[in-house]
């Protein structure tokens, strides 16, 4: 598939889009113990940011405090230019530990549904709204009938990204979305996002370990490394507006862009080799 | 150490508030009271402190009902457990013990004192299984319904790597149902000093119900609601020694629940 | 002990009576009332406090202290302000069964999955969405136990109640069987007692199987 | 339920009274006075309460539930000593002083129990340890020669004592009737009567009513004390007559009723020096401490 | 880091080494929906093989199935020749939700430690075997004290690995068990799956939707399709006994390979496109 950049896409955002959303000095520590060293970076509308880095660096951490769901030991976050110091309007989440997220009481339909009734979403259009959701990530009305524990853990996933998309968010923060999804299923859906991306003007914070997804999706590359972490460096993504699965990842730029991430990361390494 | 003291300040502050303005309430509430049946608080506190607070009221009314609470509770507590596993685990063999369980669980105490002396007499012994008794369901059915509640993934990994029997006891069922099992054995423990007291109008040999029926009986309303004091801040005290057990025990699950154990 | 025979003869015998089913309409009419407050108001207050640990840490003297009284030292005082009256009887089984279903509570409003709260969090749930869709439906288990033995004491207390406050219902007629021994009429109200246990205790079953129908104790049961 | 009191020319007052009853046999003398209309020659109108437990009494007349009810004479000395506001205005029954009473020491046929003094080395129910049937059953085991310090006397409340008799988890049983009646029909034995030689003809239960009811209600209190003494001497004249009353009131089952020892009524009123007899004999045997009793005239309403 | 295979390595396995694994006419159905059609394979002592399929085609309920969790509707499990109907004894399962497979109320190290101990290791022994497989999967000292629920994702599911090799497996099923770790740990796992499997000479049976990670793991490649899924082919593959990440990701038989494979799944994708 073929994805088209809008002009004002996410490669002119540094420059003509408004800032969503900012870290000062963010970090954190639990228990006094610190995972992540105070840092600064900045999202800017409409861009699609990944953030990499090794397991355990603080990606969830970070993730959870720009969320807003856990107050960070030091620094603040700002969305749209306003202190948060609880969740805000317009963000979405989705949890990387997808399975614990969903309400194993409802019925897939009514997990994707509930956030649109909670915002005020009539029985029926929340209805819709969540089947089409389901839809867009593969899942049909069977599943859509069923409770999340009868799903497959991919099933599940995409049930969470689901109920992110259909809430309808302008900021949404994915936590390694598509970890337990079939390599085409996770295709389709990497170009899923980026059309919605664009379509929606959605900006989009996504953490990923697959580096390629990374580069592939990314307008810029957040690389997180240490201990306690820090931002080893941000990485531009200028492979232009028009991306695709095979086109894109087969050009020159592309391989150099990985290698330079891979070796952003590599360079703190733990006990494991 | 001075973060820990002003916590634990916190704590008993928080703990203290409330009953401290109730007392005082209480206090002054009462103070002119003229009715028989509730004197002022000084006169309950009085009767308190000349029933309870010396050794001779310990020794004759206050220990020998702790032996048979910490009996019958016992009894109660070990056998609901096991039991509560066992029916727990064969789904099968709960089916078709609950409408027995179900009826011996609803016949009232009225009946069940007699039938308790015709089987077991009137001393210790009968006492002790009649607070079993009485407090054995709340544990019984919370450890049924905690064992089956278990994450039923951990039971697979207990089959995958097979566990024996025993680790399979210790390391998946009992933990995983021991949030319940101690909501369970909370409430037992109340409902062991209530048949406590009802236990004790038997036989007559003293102990703190005991002691509690004769006073009222006795129009010594003072000495009465003393009793009721003493018996309240008994349980408070049972309940503290059990608090304790369970924030040792459930560690894990109180920080699992408080954020994911990042705050305290 | 009258044989089964002789208990099932005498409880035959009563089937007919008016007198039989004014008993058991009044014990249950009491006793329906009584588990309806203790139910909400147990149930409502228990998960409350179970939720902020400052009401819980406020409330843990009072509810430990209280929760110890025995219904038989307070009855006296019941029935100076209440008289022998149902209302009486129901003060007696509200105070005394109303605990195992609050401290239930108490302890069931912290057995929720931390990760749904949070995700109700991001989501910007209302309050109201929140305790409706996921802060229930996660405590229902606890919950449900506790209502269970809740009932049963509730029952139980009913049947004390109105033995010592001399209302007519089953407990009268088992303490004035007992009066004259006579076993059969005694054990016929014992059994009786019992049968209600189980059907109400029966009723609550199928509600569990209903609302806990997603959760691993019942799904196990299907396997 | 104040009673609706109008002056009267004849010096009656008419007013309706609740009377807290026990089910048994001993409160058959209100039920005959309703029945013989004894209380309605004094202008009383007469509803009844059943009284389950002995104790229930007092705070249903302390808050104006009852206005008369039967005690022992024991539970209304001690009121009277402990300043509740209760005070005795008629006798109920009196000690029987006959072989055979309405109250009996029961025990198994073949217990080998005769008198009192082979209660020595025994377990004996009573249904207050350290009060009245105790000091009774003492009091009669020290005239037959025994020494009551020899008995194990446990408590068991009524209800239970036949079952705990029959399981032999007790030697002998303090009964009143009608389970006298039944313990025999039960193939046991009554032995003495703990009475006869204790507290003869003296008030073991009287009817007790608040004070302040019997300060605001003077007339309706003599009136209620004349009732009760033509119905005790009625009572006392006519046994048939209250075996079919209560047979009517009561569900106590009517064979036992007709087998069984009706209590002796109090024909007499109600006298300090009476109540002042029964005190001592408690103090004797230490159901009361010396110290803290009160005149027996003090018990005794006094207008 | 290069694998050099024994000669008895898996290659040769199809014809010198004996059947540890065989599926006859296995089938399964929830609640008489069909997810599984009867399907027979074989794996062999010391071989690896990988199962590939899209997300909710039936991989995990085959694995329960193979691992006797779960009693097939139609057909049998056999291990060593033997019908199993209960867990076999030396058969190690990697659950693939890691997180709640995880008991919240032990530390990791205990976690790890509680399959030795349940086979009879002394105290001591488990702790220390426990704590090398631990590092095998690049935690530390610190992970070990901690409880499972405050390590990060990937970190969770690296215990869970250690757990199944602490027990000392001859046969090890493994269900995505590298789906939640970075690029780099996953490489060295898989190397260290590679290693393990020959040293020990342990067979593994791995599901992966990573078609890249099958095959350069696998001996064979078992791709499943279709509703209910049926084994599309069985894919042998003969990338030689000395295996590495560079060199034989760049061997144009390694990408034919792949493609291949990748043609197998797409074969019969669902409503996602
Ligand atoms: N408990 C259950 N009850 C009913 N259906 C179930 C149950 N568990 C799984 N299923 C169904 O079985 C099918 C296969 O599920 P399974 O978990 O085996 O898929 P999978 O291949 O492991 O997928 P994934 O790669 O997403 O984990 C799915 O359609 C799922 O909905
Ligand atoms: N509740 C907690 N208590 C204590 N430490 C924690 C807690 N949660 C996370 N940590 C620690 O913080 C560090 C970062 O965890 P985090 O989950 O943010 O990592 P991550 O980058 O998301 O890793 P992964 O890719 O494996 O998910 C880890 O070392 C982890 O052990
Ligand atoms: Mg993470
Ligand atoms: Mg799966």
């Amino acid at each position: 598939m073929t994805i088209h950049r809008s002009p004002t896409g996410p490669n002119s955002a540094h420059t003509s889009s408004a800032v969503i959303l900012e870290a000062r000095g963010l970090g954190h520590s639990y228990n006094d113990r610190a995972v992540l060293s105070p840092m600064d970076f900045t999202v800017f509308e409409g861009e699609f940011v990944c953030i990499v880095g090794p397991s355990g660096v603080g990606k969830t951490t970070l993730l959870r405090c720009l969320a807003a769901l856990q107050p960070s030991t030091s620094g603040a976050v700002y969305v749209r230019s306003e202190r948060v110091t609880q969740p805000t309007a317009g963000v979405a989440l989705v949890f990387q530990d997808y399975s614990r997220s969903l309400m194993p009481w409802s019925s897939v339909l009514a997990n994707v549904a509930l956030p649109l009734r909670a915002a005020g979403s009539s029985r029926a259009s929340a209805r819709t709204d969540a089947l089409r959701a389901l839809a867009l990530v593969g899942l049909d009305d069977v599943a859509a009938g069923m409770y999340p524990w009868q799903l497959s853990g991919g099933m599940q996933q995409r049930v969470a990204i689901a109920r992110a998309l259909a809430s309808r968010p302008t900021l949404l923060l994915m936590d390694e979305p598509f970890a337990s999804v079939d390599a085409y299923t996770r295709a389709d859906l990497e170009d899923l996002m980026q059309r919605l991306q664009r379509e929606l003007s959605l900006t989009v914070l996504l953490v990923t370990h697959d580096i390629d997804e990374a580069v592939y999706l990314s307008d810029r590359v957040i690389a997180l490394n240490g201990r306690p972490a820090h931002v080893a460096d941000i990485v531009s993504v200028d492979l232009g507006s028009r991306r695709d699965q095979l086109t894109t990842k087969g050009m020159p730029e592309f391989a150099e862009l990985r290698a330079r991430v891979h070796g952003l990361i590599r360079g703190s390494r733990g006990t494991t080799s | 150490m001075r973060t820990r003291r002003s916590e634990w300040l916190t704590v008993v502050a928080l703990e203290a508030w409330l009953p401290v303005v109730l007392v005082v309430a209480w206090w002054f509430g009462s103070a002119s009271s003229t009715s028989v049946y509730f004197p002022p608080l000084s006169s309950i506190l009085g009767s308190f402190a000349h029933d309870w607070l010396n050794s001779a009221g310990l020794a004759s009314n206050l220990l020998p009902s702790l032996e048979l609470l910490g009996l019958g509770f016992g009894v109660a507590l070990a056998s609901g457990v096991v039991m509560g596993t066992v029916l727990g685990l064969t789904p099968a063999l709960e089916r078709a013990s609950r409408p027995l369980l179900e009826i011996l669980r609803a016949i009232p105490g009225v009946a069940l004192l007699p039938i308790f002396i015709v089987l077991f007499g009137i001393d210790q012994e009968m006492k002790v299984l009649l607070i079993a008794f009485g407090s054995f369901w709340p544990i019984l059915l919370n450890t049924v319904d905690g064992v089956r509640g278990v994450e039923p993934l951990l039971f697979e990994v207990a089959e995958v790597f097979r566990f024996g029997r025993i680790r399979r006891l210790l390391s998946v069922v009992f933990p995983g149902a021991s949030p319940q099992i101690f909501a369970g054995a909370r409430t037992a423990l109340s409902i062991s000093l209530i048949i406590l007291v009802v236990s004790e109008t038997v036989g007559g040999n003293g102990g703190i119900g005991y002691f509690l029926l004769a006073a009222q009986r006795n129009f010594a309303i003072s000495s009465m609601w003393g009793a009721i004091v003493a018996l309240g801040i008994l349980g408070y005290l049972l309940n503290i020694a059990f608090r304790l057990i369970e924030r040792v025990i459930l560690r894990w699950h109180r920080l699992q629940q408080t954020r994911l154990g990042s705050e305290k | 002990m009258p044989s089964p025979i002789e208990t099932f003869g005498a409880l035959g015998g009563y089937l007919v009576t008016p007198l039989f089913w004014t008993t058991i309409a009044e014990t249950v009419g009491t006793f329906l009332l009584a588990l309806a407050i203790c139910g909400v108001v147990g149930v409502t207050i228990g998960l409350a406090i179970g939720s902020s640990p400052i009401a819980n840490q406020s409330t843990r003297f009072l509810f430990d202290f209280l929760r110890t009284i025995p219904p038989i030292a307070i009855l006296p005082l019941v029935l100076l302000l209440f008289g022998p009256t149902p209302r009486m009887v129901l003060v007696v089984v509200v105070l005394g069964a109303i605990w195992p279903i609050l401290i239930q509570s108490i302890y069931a409003a912290r057995q929720g999955e931390p990760l749904l709260r949070e995700m109700s969090r991001s989501f910007r749930m209302p309050r109201r969405w929140y305790i409706l869709h996921i802060f229930l439906p996660g405590s229902m288990p606890f919950v449900m136990t506790g209502l269970r033995v809740g009932t049963t004491i509730c029952l139980l207390l009913t049947i004390t109640g109105e033995l010592l406050g001399g209302a007519p219902g089953i407990g009268y007629q088992i303490e004035n069987a007992q009066n004259y021994l006579d076993t059969p009429r005694m054990y016929a109200y014992v059994l009786v007692s019992a049968l209600l246990g189980l059907l109400v205790n029966a009723v609550f079953w199928l509600i569990q199987r209903r609302v806990l129908r997603w959760h691993s104790s019942q799904r196990r049961e299907e396997y | 339920a104040s009673p609706s009191s109008a002056a009267k020319p004849g010096g009656i007052v008419k007013a309706s009274i609740v009377i807290g009853v026990g089910g048994q046999l001993s409160t058959a003398d209100v039920f005959t006075g309703i029945d013989k209309g004894f209380f309605q020659k004094e202008g009383l109108t007469v509803t009844t309460t059943t009284l389950t437990a002995g104790a229930s009494a007092i705070p249903q007349l302390l808050n104006g539930g009852l206005m008369f009810a039967a005690v022992d004479t024991t539970t209304a000395v001690s009121s009277t000593q402990q300043n509740v506001g209760i005070t005795a205005v008629a006798p109920n029954t009196v000690g029987v002083p006959d072989d055979d009473g309405y109250a009996m020491v029961v025990a198994g046929a073949n217990s080998g129990i005769n008198s009192p003094k082979d209660l020595e080395g025994k377990k004996v129910q009573v249904n207050q340890l350290g009060g009245t049937a105790q000091a009774l059953t003492s009091a009669s085991i020290t005239k037959d020669g025994g020494d009551p310090s020899k008995v194990q006397f446990v408590e068991i409340a009524p209800p239970q004592a036949i079952p705990a008799l029959q399981a032999g988890r007790v030697d002998a049983v303090v009964l009143g009737e009608p389970n006298v009646t039944i313990a025999k029909g039960l193939g046991f034995k009554a032995i003495f009567n703990p009475e006869q030689n204790t507290v003869p003809k003296l008030p073991t239960f009287v009817f007790v009513t608040a004070a302040s009811y019997a300060k605001a209600n003077p007339q309706v209190v003599a009136q209620f004390q004349r009732a009760i003494l033509a119905s005790n001497q009625f009572d006392n004249a006519n046994p048939d007559a209250v075996r079919s009353i209560v047979a009517a009131h009561t569900p106590v089952p009517g064979a036992v009723i007709a087998k069984a020892h009706l209590p002796l009524f109090g024909e007499e009123s109600l006298t300090g020096d009476q109540v002042q007899r029964y005190i001592d004999f408690l103090v004797t045997y230490k159901v009361l401490q010396a110290a803290a009793v009160p005149k027996g005239s003090a018990v005794v309403w006094a207008p």
